[in-house]
């Protein structure tokens, strides 16, 4: 038996591919990354932890969790900015953007820019635009990137930055347009087998999410490989 | 004012089927325990809902099962004293005292705290809670709850059984001015007949969720057939007098049809009319007129009739006047003197034995 | 204590705090008003009003923040009726936190009072209406200083639930610092970095200690309150 | 047994300092309303804890401020009735009866479920909860619960105050067996001064806190300084008297150190001792031996004392034997028959005026 | 029924049937305990032990779920001492489901026992006590049937806290499917996803309908053992 640790946004790829992978006794715990690296860091019987982000991926890494070697760059994501369905405003992205004035009042939906890694990208992209000062204001942080796509999906909130995988998802929402990868760090979700729980069957599991088979999963999902990686 | 009840309630196993008139004045209920009376006295203040009948009160209607009509207890204006004392334990004896004034219409008057504070011994205590009250502290309170809501009548369910003969000579008075000078009719619940001799003008007898007797006082408790439901200790006359005079050694005197009676000092000016009850067993009868002895009254009567009792005890109906006395001798008394049916004798009864707690004004 | 705090912390604090009292004082009358219909009448549908107040208590609280949302939302059935009509707006607002948090304390306001009319002998009741007093007065003046230790109850369990409430409360109206950050948004954001612990630690002792002193003034007017209905 | 009871507590404004011993029989607390009963009786329940003091029961120590002892209630076998029922309301009849008789001690002997019910009138209620029950119901539950479970002494808070006097009637006979049978012994407070002659064989005066008089019922009740407290229409003398014969007419004949009197039929064996208790206002006087008159009993008196009261009326204490009467008569009758110490009279009891209520095993 | 329900949702259910009713009933003796302690006994340390029984509700639940996994993790003072002395494991197991949940429900069910403790006649223990029973005898006859109705309030309070507690279990026992995964993880899960909102709907749905079930039953416990106190 295989138990894996995938942040929650894998959710759907993820039952897919342990289906179709034909593998038994595969459990996925689904939460946050940083429950999940916490959970590991006290002892809990993972044997596979695919982050959201690279930072939780460090600390696990760091308190000597992870089976040395087995730790890779699973997927790159991409961040979006969305609309609201039924809005028909055309906002390309760029340095002079007029973010602001398009949200005209209303509510910019990010996840927490200072705490869930897709509002951080985020941040960092507007940042890096010099947009971030005139529209944090009017910046609604949910919990998590799935609660900001449904601020916007719901036309709470007419604009939004989610990833770009939570978009293609979300059939209501429309993308307005991609961030370029070097606005924010790298988006990546790294995957390792956790010390402890280093099984034949846990390293196949890892390994066949580096299959085609697997990809095609996750692309057909939105998510993109690191450079390199076809 | 005048109260009728005509009603029937089933709790449990006990059917309550009664039906009474209260005229004006103090109406008591008298039954044993857990012959109805609380029950009565509920329904009257619209605390329980008859299944079927009628209740009015100086002809408005209270409760009417056929038109479907139950006025709400809060606009029927009785003042209920409960068996159960339920005084409020969050307000002080002050404001368990004054919670209906602010209820009364501005028009009723009534006692005023002061005075019912005082009657009721309850000044040094109005800033208690009920809490740390006695037994008997609690009851007045109660008593006093009701009066100042200004009422337009009062039920009085036992009021004063937990309170000691000193106090109760106290309240009675009060009670009986009540009933004279506002002529604020009440509803009384007692086990204590002379209690209700004092008190009630008409008495309404209670057995078993039936009403197996009511009518004017004096008649009720001089019925000889009542003796067995009240007990025989209890049983007496009730007989209508009035002021004479009041002379210099303490003594009234007093006239009714069967002649004169010497009381102990009755507060009432002459020609006052005093009911005055006489207990069967403080009747001794006697074929002379007694002489050199401490009874000062002595009356000429004929025996009506003698019933007999269980033991040795029989009772004696005797024609005094146009009124009738009761007494309770022995078999063997009433072998030795011969009575029967017509005989002339004499009654001697003690003045003293017609005490105070056995004159009612009425 | 000012330093230790950054402003945007105090802020919650602030918010915290308002938001709390606010969700306990706008609820309690309706709190009051629904354990009394669910202690004492009888009606169609009391099981239904039982069943609906306690549901936030049943639903994860995501769930809730999420219907809130449909429902409060600018685009919800009621929250565009408030907002055309009354110009009001909860989402995205301090006020949705509160109506978030009164919600998420509601079933625990209701059950308290609830148990205490309960246990108001009625008896009591009967006598004052025997007294002149129609029901309203009744209910006023015996009835509810007889259940005011359950009020002050289910008034502090209810502030003290919104204190902690967090998962309605984002789901509805976000995490805007200094509008809606409530103390657990601030934490909670704080627990999402690794390495943030510390920093979470002084808000929950914060969070705590403002906790405990409500829990203690409760206790000294539950108190007072008791030694009344006990009548000494 | 013997209670031996010395404490004083503060509650508020009132100051409980009491002194008594209590001896084997019924010991009665007889004061007004808010004088202390109930604070003493539950002092010895052990349900308050004196400020200082000490209580002992049969030489045991139920509480010592000195020593720092307080024996819970739990075990100190104290049977309470209280004046305020306290029945649990979730157990139904036959529960609250028997609630003691699992932590009676396996030896500990006393009546039944069966008898206790019968006793009471309650076989027919034993399904009942008290919510269902009349407040004299009530009452009776309180005492059968006290009975049943298996106490050594009982203490009896105004036990009978709701009833009515038919059902006093028949437990009072019972709380007498209580006495006389089992030794079981009995801490009463009534404000009843019938009921407390009838039962008491010690009486304890409480006013205002404090003992005011305590001795054996006899003489304490027959004590003309004591009618002012207790109220004129309750003076009277309890007299020690033997059973001597019963005759066939239901009467039976008591002798006693002043003669001989005839009553209505008492239930005990010849050569048993009883009390009896003649009130003051049941005993008229007379210069002759009276003739052809209903009352049966007259005996050869001597004047002790005269004492005024308020009012026309006066208590006269008579030698009778070794016994005293008292009588309560009028200054008229007095200055009529020239009464003065020394002078031989006859008192004229009817045989019924010592009604069973009165009559006492002792 | 059976195929509208995925057989990881069947397990979700019935795990967290499992949880609630374990958390309730593990935690009803202590609660009345503790609710008896905070009613009546006077001793140093009572407004701590009050302080500590509310402080589930005042955290963000994340928050009790870290400092549970911090306390009863397989590394934490208790839980490695549980786990060598009675090789019980708590931390990603039902059985930290169960602790979470008791935890977190613990403060309701202390409220309302203590309310209804608050709420006996004293009088009437005393009565008890005079007819010779002892303090616990008389807790047991006395005291606990007038406070059923309390009793089973808190316990529905606590049970339906249970079924919809989500931040502390997850947090502390993850969300591991057939063991650690409870209707509300899985409803969380589902809210992750885009377009998850049916498949959590339906999981709603159950979690209401079996909350709903536990509610009527127990309005109709408390209202017999609520007749049964009024004694008629
Ligand atoms: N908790 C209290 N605080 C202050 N005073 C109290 C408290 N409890 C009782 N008292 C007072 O103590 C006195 C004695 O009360 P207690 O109940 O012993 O009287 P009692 O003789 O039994 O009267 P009753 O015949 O009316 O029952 C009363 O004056 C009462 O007001
Ligand atoms: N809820 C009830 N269910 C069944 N029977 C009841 C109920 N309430 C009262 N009863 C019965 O009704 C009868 C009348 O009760 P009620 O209280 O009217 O008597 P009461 O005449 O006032 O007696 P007491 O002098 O003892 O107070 C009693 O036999 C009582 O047992
Ligand atoms: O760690 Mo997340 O749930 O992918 O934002
Ligand atoms: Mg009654
Ligand atoms: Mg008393």
């Amino acid at each position: 038996d295989v138990t894996v640790f995938a942040a929650a946004s894998l959710k759907t790829a993820l039952d897919n591919i342990v289906e179709v992978s034909g593998q038994p006794g595969v459990t996925v715990s689904y939460a946050g990354s940083s429950a999940l690296a916490r959970q590991i860091e006290h002892g809990a019987p993972a044997q596979v932890f695919i982050s959201a982000n690279t930072a939780w991926m460090d600390h696990v890494e760091d308190s000597g969790l992870i089976a040395p070697g087995t730790r890779r760059d699973l997927l790159t994501n991409r961040l979006a900015l969305i609309a609201a369905p039924g809005s028909d405003v055309a906002l390309p992205i760029g340095p002079d953007m007029d973010l602001a004035g398009v949200l005209n009042g209303g509510r910019l939906a990010m996840a927490l820019v200072d705490a869930v890694p897709a509002g951080i990208y985020g941040k960092a992209a507007l940042t890096a635009l010099g947009q971030w000062d005139s529209v944090q204001p009017q910046v609604a942080q949910a919990d998590n990137v799935r609660a900001a796509l449904r601020l916007v999906a719901l036309g709470e909130a007419p604009l939004g930055i989610v990833y770009a995988t939570d978009a293609v998802a979300e059939p209501r929402v429309r993308v307005l347009g991609l961030f370029d990868t070097a606005l924010h760090p790298a988006i990546i979700y790294p995957a390792a087998l956790v010390k402890g729980g280093d099984t034949p069957e846990a390293r196949a599991f890892l390994e066949y999410l580096s299959t085609d088979a697997a990809r095609a999963i996750f692309k057909a999902n939105g998510f993109s490989f690191p450079e390199g990686q076809p | 004012m005048s109260l009728s009840v005509s009603i029937t309630r089933q709790q449990g196993d006990f059917t309550l089927d009664a039906a009474f008139d209260a005229p004006e004045g103090i109406t008591a209920l008298l039954g044993k325990s857990g012959s109805g009376k609380t029950s009565i006295v509920n329904a009257v203040a619209g605390l329980v809902r008859p299944d079927r009948g009628r209740i009015t009160l100086d002809g408005e209607v209270l409760f009417d099962s056929a038109r479907g009509m139950h006025v709400p207890p809060s606009r029927r204006r009785l003042g209920y004293v409960f068996q159960d004392g339920r005084l409020f334990p969050h307000f002080n004896v002050r404001q368990n005292l004054t919670y209906g004034l602010r209820f009364a219409p501005s028009g009723a008057t009534g006692p005023d705290l002061a005075s019912v504070c005082d009657m009721l011994g309850l000044s040094h205590l109005t800033d208690r809670r009920p809490g740390a009250l006695s037994g008997g502290e609690k009851q007045r309170v109660a008593i006093g709850r009701a009066l100042l809501s200004r009422p337009r009548m009062l039920l009085m369910d036992e009021p004063l059984a937990s309170l000691d003969s000193a106090r109760k000579a106290e309240i009675l008075p009060y009670l009986e001015r009540l009933r004279d000078d506002t002529g604020l009719p009440i509803l009384y619940v007692s086990h204590s007949v002379p209690e209700i001799a004092r008190l009630a003008t008409t008495v309404v007898l209670i057995d078993a969720g039936k009403v197996t007797g009511a009518g004017p006082a004096e008649r009720i408790l001089s019925d000889p057939s009542v003796v067995r439901q009240i007990g025989l200790r209890e049983a007496g006359a009730v007989i209508p007098t009035r002021v004479l005079e009041h002379h210099d050694d303490g003594l009234s005197e007093l006239v009714f049809s069967g002649g004169r009676l010497l009381l102990p000092r009755i507060d009432k000016p002459p020609e006052t009319p005093v009911r005055v009850r006489i207990l069967a067993h403080d009747v001794i009868l006697s074929l002379h007129a007694p002489q050199g002895m401490s009874a000062l009254n002595t009356l000429p009567v004929t025996v009506l009739s003698l019933r007999e009792g269980d033991g040795p005890g029989m009772i004696a109906q005797l024609q005094c006047g146009d009124d009738r006395l009761l007494a309770r001798i022995t078999r063997r008394s009433a072998t030795a003197m011969d009575l029967s049916p017509g005989k002339p004798l004499f009654a001697v009864i003690k003045s003293v034995a017609v005490a105070r707690a056995d004159v009612g004004a009425g | 204590m000012t330093d230790w705090l950054s402003p945007t912390e105090w802020q919650a604090v602030a918010l915290s705090l308002k938001v709390s009292l606010w969700a306990t004082l706008v609820s309690l009358p309706l709190g009051v008003l629904v354990a009394f219909a669910l202690a004492r009448w009888e009606f169609r549908g009391r099981q239904l009003l039982n069943g609906l107040v306690h549901l936030p208590l049943i639903l994860p609280p995501v769930v809730t923040g999420y219907l809130l949302l449909i429902v409060f939302g600018r685009q919800g059935p009621i929250g565009a009726w408030l907002d055309q009509l009354f110009g009001v707006t909860l989402a995205f607002r301090w006020t949705g936190a509160v109506l978030a948090a009164a919600i998420m304390a509601f079933p625990l306001m209701v059950r308290a009072i609830r148990l205490a009319i309960e246990a108001v002998d009625p008896r009591l009741e009967q006598a004052a209406e025997t007294l002149g007093a129609s029901r309203a007065w009744v209910f006023a003046t015996v009835t509810l200083p007889l259940i005011l230790p359950g009020v002050i109850a289910g008034s502090v369990l209810a502030f003290a639930k919104a204190m902690g409430e967090f998962g309605a409360t984002i789901t509805f109206v976000s995490n805007i610092p200094g509008q809606t950050q409530t103390l657990p948004s601030a934490i909670y954001t704080f627990l999402q970095v690794p390495g943030g612990e510390a920093s979470a630690l002084r808000l929950v002792l914060v969070s705590v200690a403002v906790a405990m002193l409500a829990l203690l003034a409760s206790e000294l007017l539950a108190r007072r309150a008791m030694r009344r209905v006990s009548g000494t």
